[in-house]
């Protein structure tokens, strides 16, 4: 199987998933190819979360088959980090311990720990806090961390999501700068859940839009903008014209769901 | 604008530094007057000391077992057997507990044995504690730890199950193996249901070295209560519970310093 | 002669059978012998037969129903060697003053120490009464020590027991004796009560001393003719053990009749009274259906060691 | 491209429909594997059956005494007296315990007392509880329910505790009386833990039957165990644990029907 | 006190609160008068929450003083609804009774609790999952249900925290209609903490912008745009400027942070 390095990273096939009688995900094909960025938008509720936890291995789908760099899940994929959206941070464990788990779990000395944790650390702006538990951390502070510990841990594969969702615009926009840095640098796939159209016009390289519950792709658009997405780019006609079509697609579903509960 | 529905204001019961003190005051009053109105119900006879004798005639009993020098000799025997047979059930506890809290397959393979001994009473393990450990010391060790060993097991596995499942999901994602899982999250995820199970379960150990020493022992006060007992002096009865309250306590306070220092992200 | 060990441990309580070890050890008697010996105390004889068994210690007096229980029971840990006294008037049945008869104990609650000699007391006479045990009289399971006060509280009409709750129970007022060990079948026929009491030895223990048995033996006989010769002295040294006021300590050795060292060999002989009352004892156990089967009891009597 | 450092998967242990009959099959072969050596050790005579009888013995002596119809009268009064102490400690208990683990100043009040009965071993209440209620079946239950009550109400305590505060927050600030905070949000917040607190609590009343039953019994499985060790029968001391585990067992079945239905959001 | 009618309806006065050493607000002196929809934004970790917790009568300030309506809280106050960052569901209620738990605190019947707690339902667009557990939600669910509580309590004061930051922009806008058709229907008084410049502009009266930690109110904006906010408003000079202006001092704070954390 290691040969094939040509096989996607992520393979989704005709995947369904049922909770009891409620359908989440209905029939959903995808591949995601190695280093593509691709975000994920769609109406609360619609399978997002579903669909990510899917690929990490943390669920099974009812029919259908998934794979990860050409093997199919037997469980949790250590291989897909993933950036959970209740934070899941370990409450007994400082900012410090939450950040360097991953790297105690692949055996290194406790003296690297601590540098590589220290980086991480100083790159979501959390300095004076490593010694904090959660508990005494505000909502985006926690969502940092959350996000710190997985960059540390540095996966081939990283699932986000919504993870800015806590955050300040600003922070917001530093931590997008570091994430698009460390992609380009290190070439990562990634699988990014968010709720703002301009997050995912400003990150990835591909954008799908689900459809509202049970969850489809209905769109699967090339983000072909151009690199660095400055304000220039934010201001083309080209950005002015996907954040529309993206929006009315979203838009669509939102409104047929909403129709479909009344 | 005049106010129609006010809702009362629930205090959140957070106490500034002064009100510290107001609850450990409440309790020293409370016990006052409990043991005042003991007092005064046996003084004034209401009560026969047969059935319960006064706090003053357990005091006297008190002083003089311990100028006779017995007293020191029943506390520490019972307690010495309660550490023994304690520690050792609960460092075989915790972690089985917790393997077999997190893997269901060594759940499976122990449950019939582990179904079967988890609801025998330590009482019910003296016939055979007598004859396959005699009387010695090791007799009275093993009906503790046989009286303890169970429930703290189920205990554990119960507290495993409280930990959050995102949170196993979490550490796994990061590249966990069941060993790390159950070391890292588990085990620390449980703790502090563990620690508040341990308290109860040092509780069932008390009741098992009370157990042990009805039979062929010649101190601890699970002894001194029982032949209180045979020679109709109430006050030594009650003395003997007392001291086990006492030493629990005592024992608890020491509990509670660990606990404080075990679970710092409790606090 | 040289003993083989200096050391025994007895297992004992502060019934009256273990009166001669006690006096034994304050005197000096096994001292005297190169025996120290252990006295370890046990508030039942199954207790003290259980750990004879599990080999805890060297020698037990025991009841001799713990003794045949433990036979049935398939265990040939031990010797039964000697029969220390006899009594039959410090154990029986003391009832409320309306209960004139055994048959006036219909419809009552009677309490007894389960599996002691008492019990066997009471199965006995109810029996020679015409009354069922399990149907015609309630029988509540009492510690000795807890007879007294469940009979002052009104809470059973009768209780079977002995010394010293016995003892105790005989002086108050609104009770009477309604029977004592001399109207137990066997009684009239051997002289034999419901459960006499027997010195018991580890057969490890005899086989490997032989002559440390002997000497033991023969300071607790040595014991029980100082407790008849010396009934004062051996009262105030029984003090310590018993806790009686020392006349009713004094009362109590009156009650018995010491077997001596001579008398022993005899009533313990193969035909003797002794196995065969042990074994008519036995018998009456297994119809009664407290032990499963009677053990073949003259395989457990060892008589060689007694000096 | 090389695989460097793959970490090995770690299985979520959830089975699909057909394997769900691998746990109870894995059971069942090692309860048999179990009863097999046991058996074979008695029978070859490894194991003298005075120590531990063979599992056979301790079938045929169920079968004796079942014929002789005591069996079933040892079992009900067991359970009776069990369930009897143990439902009125609960129902003391658990509105008790959500009422202490909330109010700082109840707590305070009742400390004293509690900490005093609390670390009480059931069987260090025997000569009180003979004296006070002589030696009827209300001695039993007392006995149970002294044993039971305050280890359950620690425990319920601890089980206030584990209540999220936010959600305490989230009650007042939509209106709930103290009262409401308690029915609608502490009690069923810490209704698991209470639940799988009582099991345990079960094992403890237990306990306490087994010791009530020393005294002043006729019938009961702690009389059976304790008159088959008087004389010896070591078959009926572990015939009658073994009937203890069976009993608790089904009772834990009874048990865990209504821990499903009462925590349905557990599920 | 009830006579003092033109008392603010939440009045701050000099409040600092540390935690341990750490000092999260510092005198901090604020008034909000009845009627005023006042929008709180700021960067993460600026101690927004807490000042929240402390009107809502969970915490106390360590030091100043915080009356509601004219009197100091003594404990929790139910006249102010609070809509949780971490949604504070009753995981043990299905969705209809989590959102009718405020109406079963003032006796309501059980026929009418239904009623209305319906009626929130479908205005969050949960209709289909009244019996479901908060366990079987999506993230952006949980958060309308939370919504919707507070919503159907109906209380005097409502505090939000965050409570739009799960959700995808339509839905998002939909909400922020009912929201400000209630406030203008009923005129509550209204504390809302968002990141989103956007949502502050359209939903304010009155934007308050704090300092990085300490938090302190660095500018309290009065939000002059006119009603309806619609695209129109929101392509004007005016909305524009108050955007730049807000972004820009929230981005210095946000830089101060980074700094005092370098
Ligand atoms: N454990 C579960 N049990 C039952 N239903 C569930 C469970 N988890 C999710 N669902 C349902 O599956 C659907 C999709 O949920 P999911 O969490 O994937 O949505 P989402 O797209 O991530 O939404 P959001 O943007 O709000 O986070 C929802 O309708 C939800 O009710
Ligand atoms: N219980 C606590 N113990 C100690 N420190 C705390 C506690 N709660 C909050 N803090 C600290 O107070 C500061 C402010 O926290 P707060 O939650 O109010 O921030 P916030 O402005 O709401 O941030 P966010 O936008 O990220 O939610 C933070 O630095 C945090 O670490
Ligand atoms: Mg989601
Ligand atoms: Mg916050």
């Amino acid at each position: 199987m290691e040969s094939l390095t040509s096989a996607p990273a992520i393979e989704l096939s005709h995947v369904s998933k049922h909770y009891g009688s409620m359908q989440a995900l209905k029939d959903v094909s995808l591949a995601v190819q190695e280093g593509e960025f691709v975000v994920i938008v769609g109406a609360s509720g619609c399978g997002k979360s579903t669909m990510l936890n899917m690929i990490a291995g943390f669920d099974r789908p009812t029919s259908g088959r998934i794979q990860v760099q050409g093997r199919e899940n037997t469980g949790v994929n250590p291989e897909c980090g993933m950036v959970f959206q209740q934070y899941a941070l370990f409450p007994w464990m400082t900012v410090e311990d939450n950040i360097a788990f991953g790297l105690k779990m692949k055996r290194m000395s406790k003296a690297e720990r601590r540098n590589r944790a220290q980086e991480y650390i100083d790159m979501v702006g959390l300095r004076g806090f490593e010694k904090s538990y959660p508990k005494a951390l505000s909502g985006g502070m926690r969502q940092r961390v959350a996000i710190a510990r997985v960059l540390a841990n540095n996966p081939k594969v990283m699932l986000f999501d919504e993870p800015f969702a806590a955050l300040d615009a600003m922070t917001r926009q530093v931590l997008q700068e570091q994430l698009v840095r460390i992609y380009e640098q290190q070439r990562k796939t990634i699988v990014f859940i968010t709720h703002s159209i301009d997050e995912a016009l400003l990150l990835s390289s591909r954008i799908i839009v689900m459809s509202a519950r049970p969850g489809q792709v209905v769109q699967d658009i090339n983000n072909d903008l151009p690199h660095p997405r400055n304000a220039d780019v934010q201001l083309s006609e080209r950005y002015l014209e996907l954040k529309r079509h993206i929006w009315h697609a979203v838009q669509a579903e939102v409104v047929r769901s909403i129709e479909a509960a009344a | 604008m005049t106010a129609k529905y006010a809702p009362p204001m629930v205090s959140v019961e957070r106490q500034p530094r002064w009100r510290r003190l107001k609850n450990p005051l409440i309790s020293l009053v409370s016990f006052g007057a409990l043991l005042l109105i003991w007092e005064g119900a046996t003084g004034l006879g209401l009560i026969e000391p047969l059935f319960l004798p006064a706090p003053s005639q357990i005091a006297q009993r008190a002083i003089q077992m311990a100028e006779q020098g017995t007293l020191l000799g029943h506390i520490v025997a019972s307690t010495w057997r309660v550490t023994v047979g304690f520690l050792i059930a609960s460092l075989v506890a915790i972690p089985l507990g917790i393997i077999l809290g997190f893997s269901q397959t060594s759940r499976a393979i122990f449950d019939p044995i582990l179904s079967f001994l988890r609801p025998l009473p330590s009482m019910s393990w003296i016939p055979l504690s007598l004859l396959w450990f005699g009387i010695g010391e090791s007799q009275k060790y093993s009906i503790v730890f046989m009286g303890a060993f169970a429930p703290s097991l189920l205990y554990v596995i119960e507290a495993t199950k409280s930990v959050d499942p995102l949170l196993v999901k979490a550490a796994q994602n990061l590249g966990a193996r069941p060993r790390d899982v159950m070391i890292e999250v588990i085990l620390p995820g449980s703790l502090p249901q563990i620690l508040s199970g341990l308290k109860v379960m040092l509780g069932i150990a008390w009741t098992c070295v009370i157990s042990a020493e009805l039979v062929a022992a010649r101190e601890g006060l699970g002894f001194m209560i029982m032949n209180g007992k045979e020679y109709f002096q109430t006050d030594t009865v009650v003395l003997g519970m007392v001291l086990i309250s006492v030493t629990v306590m005592a024992t608890d306070l020491v509990f509670r310093f660990f606990e404080r220092r075990i679970l710092p992200w409790k606090a | 002669a040289e003993v083989e060990t200096s050391k025994v441990s007895y297992g004992g309580s502060s019934w009256l059978g273990h009166y001669p070890v006690w006096i034994g050890i304050k005197k000096g008697f096994f001292e005297k012998r190169g025996l120290s010996v252990d006295w370890k105390l046990f508030g039942t004889s199954s207790a003290r037969m259980g750990a004879l068994a599990a080999g805890d210690i060297d020698f037990a007096g025991t009841g001799s129903i713990s003794a045949l229980a433990l036979m049935a029971a398939g265990s040939k840990a031990f010797y039964v060697v000697a029969a220390p006294e006899s009594y039959a008037t410090v154990e029986g049945i003391i009832a409320t003053p309306e209960i004139k008869t055994v048959k006036d104990l219909k419809g009552k609650k009677l309490g007894v120490t389960f599996a002691s000699s008492s019990h066997v007391l009471v199965l006995d006479v109810l029996e020679q009464a015409g009354l069922n045990p399990n149907k015609d009289v309630t029988l509540i399971n009492l510690p000795a020590g807890d007879t007294p006060s469940a009979f002052k509280a009104k809470q059973v009409d009768a209780v079977a027991t002995w010394t010293p709750a016995f003892n105790v129970l005989r002086a108050q007022e609104n009770a009477r004796v309604l029977l004592d060990d001399r109207e137990f079948s066997l009684y009239k026929q051997y002289q034999f009560g419901p459960g006499p009491d027997v010195l018991t030895v580890s057969r490890t223990f005899a086989d490997k001393n032989p002559k440390a048995t002997a000497a033991f033996l023969d300071a607790f006989f040595e014991a029980s003719e100082f407790i008849t010769k010396e009934p004062a002295e051996a009262a105030s040294l029984l003090q310590d053990l018993t806790q009686l006021p020392p006349e009713e300590q004094a009362n109590v050795l009156k009650d018995i009749e010491w077997t001596g060292r001579a008398e022993q060999q005899k009533i313990m002989a193969r035909e003797g009274d002794f196995p065969k009352g042990l074994q008519a004892l036995a018998d009456f156990l297994v119809r009664h259906k407290q032990i499963d089967k009677a053990p073949k009891v003259d395989s457990w009597i060892k008589t060689q060691v007694l000096p």
